[in-house]
């Protein structure tokens, strides 16, 4: 079992090292250990977490569509997204990581929500602020704006179509 | 007093209704569309109709099938709640012509204040005063223009037909300050405000109203007001009003709906402490307060003394694509102003609202704002205070971090043991993860 | 003010504390035996310390362990809730040996008030009437059958050194109508009630008494009142005071513990309509009032206006075997007696706790009765009662029966199905159950 | 798959036929069709149902350690047993089922707790009232009694035991 973890949340990277010793859970952050309880709330992936001693209610979400290692974590009224990579998956992924144009820019929904217009076609020139869709959600109709001037490459959606919050609207080159 | 009300409406408001009803021993009647079958005022109520597909054109909105539902389940009376049809004249016509009571004012008094450029006209002949300048209708942008000119900036339009707010539009979410900056404001004096009764009342019988409704006045800075226009129904901070004088106003409308007195004259009412609202909406308030739909995966409200939450929230709740995106409404009260906002803080503290974004952090640290605290706001501060104050997330990151990795070798350590091994056994080692010891490490 | 204080209990009065200490802006310290890791205090306040195992004697009675977490954890003060510690002066000598404040009165005064009888003899002494012979300590069964005969039946037996309504025996479930019978009783005119008041100051005078207290008097049917005892802690019920006056006294408490003034006077008390207190307990009232466990599977508590819940339940909780059993509270308010009663009426119909009994059907049975609604009850109401009120369960046996019957398909056809097959598919096709078609059957 | 249950909840035992149509479930209650609508909230087993238009919150568990066919079921404030027997099961077990003395009395525990004494032995007589056991839960000491004169014919259980609601602790004959 790999037991070191570099986590995500934020601007900050993590390393969390669990560590089984007599059936109970050790926790080291950064190589120094750290005096954590947590104790999950029926069987509900919610968490009373004790740090030191402060308490803090934690509900945890694994992200459905994505890879198996992101979740959305929701504490103190604040949800977060948080990658969780073993060390070991991490080799992994570097060696088949494919490479992505550093160039690229992926237009996602911002919301849920019904694509009433699709106002671009591939190879269409765009520049900052073009408006690239309409998105209506909840009786509201909300621009889709380009947030950098370039070329339309791919459009993945059709008008009268839903999207998902993250859903891939546009790839803009 | 009626046996039975159709409640024409969804959300914290029906759920609201309902609760009112049941008070008065009346038994509620809810329609839903099918986006809401299993929504709270559905679960609340006595009984439950269908009314047709999820657009509110074809279910909330239609007052053909509204009617058609109060005939076949024998209701007395129909209560529009806010919103939706509740300020549609013509709807509480055709309710009045069903031989059934429209719980709110007469429709001539809705015709007239409906149509706000009308109504400033009207309210203008009576003696009250009304913006200088704000009788025009503007049938252009051009013509908007010139009139700005004149007027000077910064301007607030209002949509002549809107209603609900939606043709208002200053700054992203001003629905959230709006109940903050009511009763009592700090801004303005006993004198001032007992001129503006006078004048709401003024208002009130030139348009021969009956039933609950709401005056709004614009202050200037020099305390000069002005009227605005009425909403001809139960206005959505109506629990602000409630808190502070101990009046159930939605019972209070039922009763003087079914001919009865309302119990109390205007000198018994008092006020006592002070009020506020916060309207949770299902809303991004880091991604420009856009909507933002989803599953409820985890729900607290909070409770305890001064507290009131009027909510159509519940664990497992989709929040539908197809409505107005209100979904709670959280109001405190105290002995005093300062009471009142540590309470409301407490009470935020506590909301919590897992798997939708909503407006929760917003009203969290307006709350923790000195200004706000102090009184000093307009309708420009969502637009200039919310990116300067968002909070810090430094404190809860590591709690979620931490909690992820946990779940993530949960999940690592099943996969290896289960479907044939003892998973459970696996857990029960996992969770009871402690590694208190001396000497470690505290944060 | 302080900066950290330390809440030496548990369950709804924990959580309650809590809520008050973050309205001023006062970190809160949790403790918790090994039986209450996720418990509602340990969840809400700012920090949580293990104290020790399950047995209230080796976590919550262990003046030691507490203190040791108070130096800790640099609290300042200590709020000892009610039962546990609450009435025990030398834990309140011992938080202040430890140069800590104790949040509740002088050690001097809660040992005068502790003996019931010597309290009696006391304030016997200081001229307040006191019930004819009940200064006597009953040493012996045989005494008590002696001392029975001359005061005549029906009698109130109460432990000398008792708390928490422990040591008092008349009828099962006494403490679910104590509430009721308080703050305004409809059986008290105006100048009994000022009596009553003028001898509670008397007592408060005679014994010291500084902090948050209530004196219990007996009133016969012809409205002579007696010196029965003093409570030296925070009331259960405070809640009930702190709606018709809208004073938060927990927060009183905690600002007279910390030197400061009140912020009121005795006149500026003014009370506004009335209040009731249900107190929900894990007990089965079909079952002799006995205490109930288990898990709670699923939870709904009421909300909206007039309404408040101190409670320490969520969905997922352990009823622990250790402790009293009283799990929340639910207070309402209303403009008059009968506002207040429709009012708890709705919102024991919307309480709904799943996986554990309580004493909600008893409630509810209880506010339909109409002798109870009129006020006309005693201690032996729910002796002589409550077999007569209980509910008819008719009307949702076949709604529990229909369910039963569509999961009992539901887990077959997966059994069928699962775990090669589509069960999914198989759900779906089952959970949009509808056979409303015309013609059908209604009930 | 069988479609008739007989269920039995209080005092009542009905027939309740599941049949799907359509894709859609179509309900009779002893014969006779009627207008429901179920919905479950997430996935809890709490549904909201509509009986006509009546609106019921209902919430489905089944009980443990006993047939798979007993459910609580919470319903308006009210807890019921609801046995669920599809007609084969019933036909199978009036076969199998062991003939129960009629004058045996099973004496189950009111409430989980600690078995603090046990007051009988196997053969021992015991009257009306006669003190069992002492039960302890949540501070408080219950004594069991007897609803009936006859003679212990088992203990189950020992002091220091704790015992879940329900579990037997005597049989009496």
């Amino acid at each position: 079992m790999p037991t070191e973890y570099r986590v995500r949340v934020g601007d900050r990277e993590m390393l969390i090292d669990l560590t089984e010793v007599d059936g109970q859970l050790r926790l080291a952050l950064d190589s120094a250990p750290l005096a954590i309880d947590l104790a999950e709330i029926g069987e509900s992936r919610r968490f009373s977490v004790l740090i030191g001693q402060r308490s803090y209610m934690v509900t945890v979400r694994r992200q459905g569509g994505s890879t198996d290692q992101c979740y959305t974590v929701a504490v103190g009224g604040q949800s977060y997204d948080v990658d969780v990579e073993d060390e070991r998956s991490r080799a992994l992924s570097r060696l088949a990581r494919p490479h992505h144009g550093e160039d690229e820019l992926i237009v996602k929904a911002p919301m849920p929500g019904l694509i009433r217009k699709v106002l671009v076609k591939p190879g269409d020139a765009v520049h900052k602020n073009s408006h690239l869709a309409v998105l209506e959600a909840m009786k509201m109709e909300n621009d889709i704006r380009c947030p950098r001037a370039g070329t339309v490459k791919e459009v993945r959606v059709v008008e009268g179509q839903t999207a998902n919050l993250g859903d891939v609207l546009m790839v803009i080159g | 007093m009626f046996k039975k009300i159709l409640i024409a409406g969804r959300g914290e408001i029906a759920v609201r209704i309902v609760r009112a009803c049941r008070e008065l021993g009346i038994a509620s009647v809810a329609v839903y569309s099918e986006a809401d079958r299993i929504a709270r005022h559905v679960q609340l109520a006595d009984e439950a109709h269908l009314l047709g597909p999820a657009p509110a054109r074809e279910s909330y909105l239609d007052a053909g099938r509204i009617l058609a539902v109060a005939r076949r389940c024998g209701a007395e009376a129909v209560h529009p709640g806010y919103g939706f049809l509740s300020e549609n004249a013509d709807f509480a016509e055709a309710v009045a012509g069903q031989g059934l009571t429209f719980i709110g004012p007469p429709p001539r008094a809705m015709r007239m204040m409906g149509e706000k450029t009308a109504a400033r006209r009207a309210m203008q002949a009576a003696g009250v005063p009304v913006v200088p300048g704000m009788v025009q209708v503007l049938a252009s942008d051009d013509e908007a223009l010139t009139v700005a000119g004149q007027l000077g900036y910064p301007l607030l339009l209002k949509a002549a037909g809107g209603g609900g707010g939606k043709g208002m539009r200053l700054v992203a979410g001003p629905h959230d300050m709006a109940a903050a900056l009511r009763t009592p404001s700090p801004a303005l004096s006993a004198p001032v405000r007992r001129q503006l009764g006078e004048a709401a009342l003024t208002v009130v019988r030139a348009s021969g109203y009956v039933n609950a409704g709401t005056v709004e006045f614009l202050v200037d800075r020099d305390l000069n007001f002005y009227f605005l226009e009425m909403n001809t129904r139960l206005q959505v901070e109506h629990p602000v009003t409630e808190a502070v004088t101990g009046i159930d106003l939605v019972k209070a409308q039922i009763r003087v709906a079914a001919g009865l007195p309302l119990g109390f004259r205007q000198e018994d009412v008092t006020a006592r402490g002070h009020s506020f609202e916060a309207r949770i909406y299902a809303e991004d308030p880091d991604n420009d307060f856009l909507p933002s739909l989803g599953t409820i995966m985890a729900l607290r409200e909070p409770q305890g003394p001064g507290i009131r939450v009027d909510s159509a929230l519940f664990a497992g709740m989709e929040v539908p694509i197809h409505y107005d995106p209100i979904m709670a409404k959280l109001v405190v009260w105290g002995a005093d102003r300062a009471e009142a906002i540590a309470r409301m803080r407490r009470a935020l503290d506590e909301y919590e609202v897992v798997g939708v974004k909503t407006t929760l952090p917003f009203h969290r640290h307006a709350c923790s704002h000195d200004g706000f605290c102090r009184g000093e706001i307009d309708t420009g501060f969502v637009a200039r205070e919310w990116p300067a104050i968002r909070p810090s997330r430094v404190e809860t990151e590591l709690a979620a971090a931490i909690a992820a990795a946990v779940v993530e070798r949960r999940t690592r350590c099943r996969q290896v043991l289960a479907p044939s091994g003892p998973a459970r056994a696996c857990r029960a080692s996992m969770w009871k993860v402690v590694s208190r010891r001396q000497g470690l490490r505290k944060i």
